[in-house]
C-alpha cells in the first residue's frame, strides 16, 4: 500500500551546504552525531520518528531556512550578547538564542510533546538541535565594543585576512580533513562519567551559559590580532582544536541531556 | 433570440472578475471588526456602517481625490536600501496612513465625514501595503512599477515544454491564489481558522516594524521576479501560503491600529 | 426555464481554454463548501486541527500538484475502470484501480479511529486528497467503460457551434457557471441543495459497492442524455433540464458523500466496502 | 577510501553508499558466494571499480549514462550503453562456472557500479533533449539580494551535491539514514528489469525538468525540496542491487 509522506507544513529532507555559519557543516555534524551515540533508545527512536532522518542530516537546518518565509524572525537567533561579568545581557535583547533555546525545551518537556501535533514538534527539535549547540560556539558569545573594544579584530591565512568567526565556526575541522564523524567520535569523545556529569550539572542552563562565555574569552588569547592561522606552531594548532573539542563534547552531551529528559 | 444570445455572450466577458477579485481585502476586513474589543466595534458601526465593498475601494474613488488629492503612487509603499520608509512626501501609504489615524485617534474633535473618510484610508492602505507587488524598495530598480516574467506551469495537462507569462503585480497580489468562487465571508470564516489563537503573534508590532516585515518578504521575492526571468514552478507555487499569510497579518494589524485608539 | 437555456448556451459558448481536470475549480469548491455545511462538528474541529483551512480552500489542491514529483501526488486520480462491466475496479489505489481503490485505502487506513496513532501531516494530506477524489468519482465523464458496453466511449466528441468539443470538457464545466458569471459557493449551494431528510438518509448509507453503481448509472445516463455528436449550443430545452438536474444530483451525491466519509472517520466508525457477502 | 571519481554523477562516496544499503539485503548464500569473489567482506570496497579503470578503457567512461528514446523509453542496444553493459554483466555471472576469474570479477564489480549510475537522474539522456545532457541555471542563497550572489549551478552538479554534504557520514550511516523512511518500499521498489528501471528514473527526470532547466532562477529551497527524489533514486538503486544479486546467486 502505497504510504503517502508528508509535504507542505512539515519539511522534506534538507540539504547541508558546506557554508561557514553557525559551526559549519562538519561541526553541528560532528556534535549531533556524539549526541546520538549517547540518547537512550526510546530518545533516538522519538527522535527518528519525528525528524525521518538521523540527528547530523538535520544539523544545519536552521542555517539554511534562516532566510525563507515564514522561518525569517530566526535568522537573528544564533548568538547572545555577553556582559562584562560573564553572564547573558538581557536586556540588550540580543541575548536572544538562549532564550530561544529555553523556550522550545519547555514547550516539549514533561510529556508536553505528546499532545502537539507532529509537525510542531519536528519544527521544535530541528530549532533545538541546531540552537544549543550554536550557543556553546565561542565565537557566538559576541561581547559590546565599550566593555572590550580589544576583542574587534581579524587574523590572517596564507597571508590574506580570514575573519575570526569563520576561522572559529570551521574549528572542529581544522586540521583534520577528510575525516567522517565516527573517526572524529572516536579520536575526541574519552569522557569518563564523572566528568560528565560536571558538565551537565543537572541541567542548569544558566550555569552552561556562564561556562560558556568564560571559556569565549579563552579564544582571544589563542589567535591573537593578524596572527597566521596556517603557520601557527603545532601546540597552538593543538590548543585550538582542543578548545573546539571541548565545546563539542560539552554541547553533544548537554544536547543528550536535553532529548533524554523529554523523550523518557 | 439572436440578440439575446449576444448581448449575454457579451455580458459574460465584459464583467471582469471584479467582484471575486477583492474577496480576500474584504475578508481580512470582516476579520479584522471581529477581533477588535468592544468600544472600537461600536466606533466602526457607528462611522462606517455595514458594506465594506466600497471601504476598500474609496482611496480609487473620485470622492477621496477631491479631498486629498494625490496620485496612484499612494497605494504603493516607499522603502529605503534597509527597509525602513522613505518619506516620499503625502503620495506614500505609510504617510497617508500615520496622517490618517492622527484624525481617527482624535475622532472627537473632527466631524462625522472627516473621521470615516480617515478610517476608510487607512482600512484601504493599510490592506495594499500587505501586497508585496505595492511595496518599492530604494535599491531594487525593478520593483518600481510592474514587470512581466516567464515560468513552467506543470499543472497544465501535456502542454509541450511552452514557458507560461505572467504578470508580478498579480502574483503579488493574489492572496494565497486558490480557486475563485470564494466570497468575502467565507474566505473570513477560512482565515480565522488558519488563525487560531496567534492574533497576539500576529497583531504585535509597529507601523514601521510591518513595514520592514513586508518589504523583508518582497525584497526576497523580488531577487527571483525579475522583467524576463524564468522562474521555476515550485518557487512561484510555493508563494502562495506567503501571500495569503500576508493578508490574515494585513486584518491583524488592521485590528491592532483599531484597538490602539481605545487603549 | 427559457432564461435559462439561453445564458445556458452562451456561458457554453464563452467557455474559457481549461485543461480537462477533473470538475473545474469553481465545481470542487462549491462541492467541498455544501459538504461542509454538513459535517458533525466532531469532524468540523478536527478538519480544522488538521487542515488550518476549510475543505473549499484545498478542494483543488490535487489538480494543481497533480504533475509534481513528491511523493504525495498519484497521477491518474480522476479515471475510474470497470473491469467486469458490472462494478467498478475496487482493489488498489495504483492507476489501474482508479479513485474508488484510492478511498478503499484510505478508509482502511483512517477508519475505527486508526488516524489517531498517524502523524498529522499524513492525515492532513488524506484530508486534502479525499476532499477533491470523493466529489471527482460523480462527475460523469469519470468511468471508463470497457468496449462490451459502450464500445466506442473515446470517440465520443460533442460539437459546439460546429466546432470540436471534448465529451470529459463539457462535463466538467457544466456545474457551476450557469447564469450569472461570478456565482459564490453561497450562491449555488442554495440552488442545488435542496434535498428532503429521507434522500439524505439514503445517500449517507451503504457500502462502496452501491456507490459504484450510482457512479456507473450517472455515467450511462449521461452517455444517453448527450449522444455522441450533439452540438451543445443549440440543445432543446428538455436535454438542457435533464443535464443540469443530472449535474445536480452528481453534486449533492458528492458532498453528501464526502461529509458521511468524513464524520464516520472522526466518529471511529467505518464505511463497509462491500454488501456483506454470505 | 574516498575515489576521485568526479565524473560520474553519484562520485565514489554515492556508490559506496548504495553498495552498502546492497549489502544489508543480501541473503547468506549470495553473501558467501559475492564476498569470495571479490576477497571482501563487504560490497563497499569495490564500488568504484569502474572509475579506477578509466585511465585504461576510454569506453568504459560511457557506460554510466543510460539513454532513453524520444518517449522515455529504453530501447538501445548500443553496446556502451549502461543498461546493456548491466544485462551482460548479469549473463557472464550467470554462467559464472566456464568464465574466467577476473571477468567474473570485473562484472560483479561493474555490476555494482553501473546499477548506481543509471539510477541518478544526472545520467539519464533523453533523445532530442539536449537540456538531460548537461545545462546551467543560477542558484540563490536566499539571503544577501545583489546580483553577484548566484551561484552559477549546472544540473549534473545538482545531483553531484546532494552526496557531497554528507561526505563526512561513513557510507554504512547514510545507508542506515536513508533506509529510515525507505525501508518500508522495498518491496515496492524491488520489482523490474534494468530497462525499468532506467525508465522509472527517466520519468522523474522528466518531471525535474519542468521544475529546473536552462536558465531558470531557482531558490535553494526548490533544490533542497528534490533531495527527497535523490533519496529515493538511491534507495531504489540499493534494493535493485540487492534483488539482482540474490537473483544471479540464487541455487
Amino acid at each position: 500500500m502505497k504510504k503517502i509522506s508528508i509535504l507542505i507544513f512539515a519539511l522534506v529532507a534538507i540539504l547541508g551546504v558546506q557554508s561557514a555559519k553557525a559551526w559549519g557543516g562538519f561541526g553541528h555534524g560532528a556534535i549531533t552525531y556524539i549526541t546520538e551515540q549517547h540518547l537512550t533508545p526510546t530518545a533516538k527512536a522519538e527522535c527518528r520518528r519525528y525528524l525521518n532522518h538521523t540527528l547530523p542530516w538535520h544539523a544545519s537546518w536552521m542555517d539554511h531556512w534562516r532566510a525563507v518565509p515564514p522561518y525569517q524572525k530566526l535568522d537573528k537567533l544564533h548568538s547572545f550578547t555577553a556582559t562584562a561579568d560573564g553572564d547573558v545581557n538581557w536586556d540588550s535583547g540580543k541575548g536572544k538564542a538562549v532564550n530561544l533555546v529555553k523556550k522550545t525545551i519547555k514547550k516539549l518537556e514533561n510529556d508536553k510533546y505528546k499532545s502537539l501535533p507532529d509537525s510542531v514538534v519536528r519544527y521544535n527539535l530541528l530549532v533545538l538541535i541546531h540552537a544549543l549547540p550554536d550557543i556553546h560556539c565561542p565565537v557566538h558569545v559576541s561581547f559590546s565594543k565599550k566593555e572590550f573594544p580589544q576583542y574587534k579584530y581579524t587574523i590572517r591565512k596564507n597571508g590574506k585576512k580570514l575573519k575570526m568567526h569563520k576561522f572559529w565556526d570551521a574549528s572542529p575541522g581544522f586540521t583534520r580533513e577528510g575525516w567522517t564523524y565516527e573517526k572524529y567520535a572516536a579520536e575526541v569523545d574519552n569522557l569518563k562519567r564523572g566528568a560528565v556529569k560536571k558538565i551537565v550539572k543537572k541541567g542548569n542552563i544558566d550555569y552552561w551559559t556562564r561556562d560558556i562565555v568564560k571559556q569565549a574569552h579563552r579564544i582571544y588569547d589563542i589567535t591573537t590580532p593578524n596572527i597566521d592561522v596556517a603557520k601557527m606552531s603545532d601546540k597552538k594548532k593543538k590548543e585550538v582544536t582542543d578548545l573546539a573539542d571541548e565545546q563539542v563534547l560539552k554541547a553533544a552531551y548537554r544536547l543528550a541531556y536535553v532529548l533524554n529528559g523529554i523523550f523518557k | 433570440m439572436k440578440k439575446i444570445l449576444l448581448f449575454s455572450a457579451f455580458v459574460l466577458s465584459v464583467l471582469t472578475a471584479n467582484a471575486w477579485a477583492i474577496s480576500s481585502e474584504e475578508a481580512a476586513v470582516i476579520l479584522a471588526t471581529r477581533n477588535i474589543c468592544p468600544k472600537a466595534q461600536k466606533f466602526v458601526k457607528k462611522y462606517l456602517g455595514k458594506t465594506f465593498d466600497d471601504d476598500i475601494r474609496y482611496i480609487y474613488s473620485k470622492e477621496a481625490r477631491q479631498i486629498v488629492p494625490h496620485n496612484r503612487e499612494i497605494h504603493y509603499l516607499h522603502l529605503d536600501k534597509n527597509l525602513q520608509p522613505m518619506n516620499v512626501g503625502k503620495n506614500d501609504a505609510y504617510v497617508a496612513i500615520e496622517k490618517a489615524m492622527e484624525v481617527v485617534r482624535a475622532y472627537k474633535s473632527h466631524s462625522k465625514i472627516v473621521v470615516t473618510r480617515a478610517l476608510r484610508t487607512v482600512i484601504c492602505l493599510m490592506v495594499d501595503i500587505h501586497h508585496i507587488a505595492n511595496i518599492r524598495i530604494e535599491n531594487i530598480p525593478h520593483s518600481q512599477r510592474d514587470f512581466s516574467y516567464k515560468y513552467h506551469s506543470t499543472e497544465v495537462g501535456k502542454k509541450k515544454d511552452k514557458l507560461e507569462e505572467a504578470n508580478w503585480s498579480k502574483l503579488g497580489k493574489n492572496c494565497g491564489g486558490y480557486p475563485r468562487g470564494f466570497s468575502g465571508e467565507w474566505r473570513a470564516y477560512d482565515m480565522t481558522i488558519y488563525l487560531g489563537d496567534r492574533f497576539a503573534e500576529y497583531s504585535k508590532g509597529t507601523l514601521k516594524d510591518w513595514a520592514a516585515d513586508n518589504g523583508a518578504i518582497a525584497a526576497r521575492y523580488l531577487a527571483i521576479y525579475k522583467p524576463n526571468a524564468v522562474v521555476s514552478c515550485l518557487d512561484h507555487k510555493y508563494t502562495d501560503p506567503v501571500t495569503y499569510d500576508l493578508m490574515v497579518k494585513a486584518s491583524c494589524r488592521l485590528a491592532a491600529l483599531l484597538n490602539g485608539i481605545f487603549k | 426555464m427559457k432564461r435559462f437555456a439561453i445564458i445556458f448556451c452562451a456561458f457554453v459558448s464563452v467557455l474559457g481554454v481549461q485543461s480537462a481536470k477533473a470538475w473545474h475549480n469553481f465545481a470542487h469548491g462549491s462541492i467541498a463548501y455544501m459538504a461542509e455545511q454538513h459535517l458533525s462538528p466532531e469532524a468540523k474541529s478536527k478538519c480544522n486541527y488538521y487542515l488550518r483551512h476549510t475543505l473549499s480552500h484545498y478542494a483543488s489542491w490535487m489538480d494543481a500538484w497533480r504533475l509534481e514529483r513528491f511523493e504525495v501526488v498519484n497521477k491518474s486520480h480522476a479515471s475510474m475502470s470497470m473491469p467486469d462491466g458490472i462494478n467498478l475496479d475496487f482493489k488498489s489505489g495504483d492507476p489501474a484501480g482508479g479513485v474508488m481503490g484510492h478511498l478503499v485505502n484510505a478508509l482502511a487506513e483512517l477508519g475505527d479511529g486508526k488516524y489517531k496513532n498517524l502523524p498529522d501531516s499524513v492525515v492532513r494530506q488524506r484530508l486534502i486528497n479525499m476532499a477533491h477524489y470523493v466529489p471527482d468519482m460523480y462527475c460523469p465523464s469519470h468511468v471508463l467503460f470497457p468496449e462490451s458496453v459502450h464500445p466506442s466511449q473515446k470517440a465520443h466528441k460533442l460539437y459546439e457551434k460546429g466546432k470540436k468539443l471534448g465529451y470529459h470538457r463539457f462535463w466538467d464545466h457544466c456545474l457551476g457557471r450557469e447564469g450569472r458569471v461570478k456565482w459564490e459557493y453561497e450562491e449555488l449551494a442554495a440552488a442545488v441543495d435542496k434535498v428532503s431528510k429521507k434522500r439524505v438518509a439514503e445517500i449517507q448509507s451503504g457500502s462502496l459497492e452501491d456507490w459504484g453503481r450510482d457512479i456507473i448509472r450517472l455515467a450511462q445516463r449521461s452517455i444517453e442524455i448527450v449522444p455522441m455528436g450533439t452540438d451543445v449550443a443549440y440543445m432543446p430545452e428538455e436535454q438542457v433540464a435533464a443535464v443540469r438536474e443530472l449535474v445536480y444530483e452528481a453534486a449533492v451525491l458528492g458532498a453528501y458523500r464526502l461529509a458521511y466519509v468524513l464524520n464516520t472517520i472522526f466518529a471511529d466508525k467505518n464505511i463497509p466496502v462491500y454488501n456483506d457477502k454470505k | 577510501m574516498l575515489m576521485a571519481g568526479e565524473a560520474c554523477a553519484f562520485r565514489g562516496f554515492g556508490h559506496q553508499t548504495i553498495a552498502a544499503i546492497a549489502d544489508n539485503h543480501l541473503t547468506e548464500n549470495t553473501k558467501r558466494e559475492v564476498y569470495s569473489i571479490l576477497k571482501a567482506d563487504n560490497m563497499v570496497k569495490h564500488a568504484n571499480w569502474v572509475t579506477s579503470q578509466r585511465s585504461r578503457a576510454k569506453r568504459v567512461s560511457e557506460w554510466q549514462y543510460a539513454t532513453l528514446d524520444a518517449n522515455g523509453k529504453s530501447t538501445t542496444t548500443y553496446e556502451n550503453d549502461g543498461v546493456v553493459v548491466i544485462e551482460k554483466a548479469a549473463e557472464v555471472l550467470r554462467n559464472r562456472k566456464n568464465e574466467s576469474d577476473s571477468l567474473v570479477f570485473a562484472s560483479l564489480c561493474t555490476l555494482i557500479e553501473i546499477v548506481g549510475d543509471i539510477h541518478c537522474p544526472g545520467n539519464i539522456h533523453i533523445e532530442g533533449n539536449e537540456a538531460t545532457k548537461n545545462f546551467a541555471f543560477t542558484r540563490w542563497n536566499g539571503r544577501k539580494v545583489e546580483e553577484k550572489n548566484r551561484l552559477k549551478s549546472k544540473w549534473r552538479e545538482m545531483w553531484h551535491d546532494y552526496t557531497k554534504t554528507h561526505d563526512v557520514f561513513t557510507p554504512q550511516y547514510y545507508a542506515e539514514d536513508l533506509e529510515i523512511i525507505l525501508l518500508k518500499k522495498k518491496a515496492e521498489y524491488e520489482k523490474g528489469t534494468p530497462r525499468f528501471w532506467a525508465e522509472n528514473v527517466g520519468e522523474d527526470v522528466v518531471w525535474c525538468l519542468k521544475v529546473i532547466y536552462p536558465e531558470a532562477e531557482v531558490t535553494n529551497e526548490t533544490v533542497y525540496r528534490y533531495e527527497d527524489i535523490n533519496n529515493r533514486c538511491m534507495a531504489k538503486a540499493g534494493y535493485r542491487l540487492a534483488a539482482l544479486l540474490n537473483n544471479i546467486f540464487k541455487q
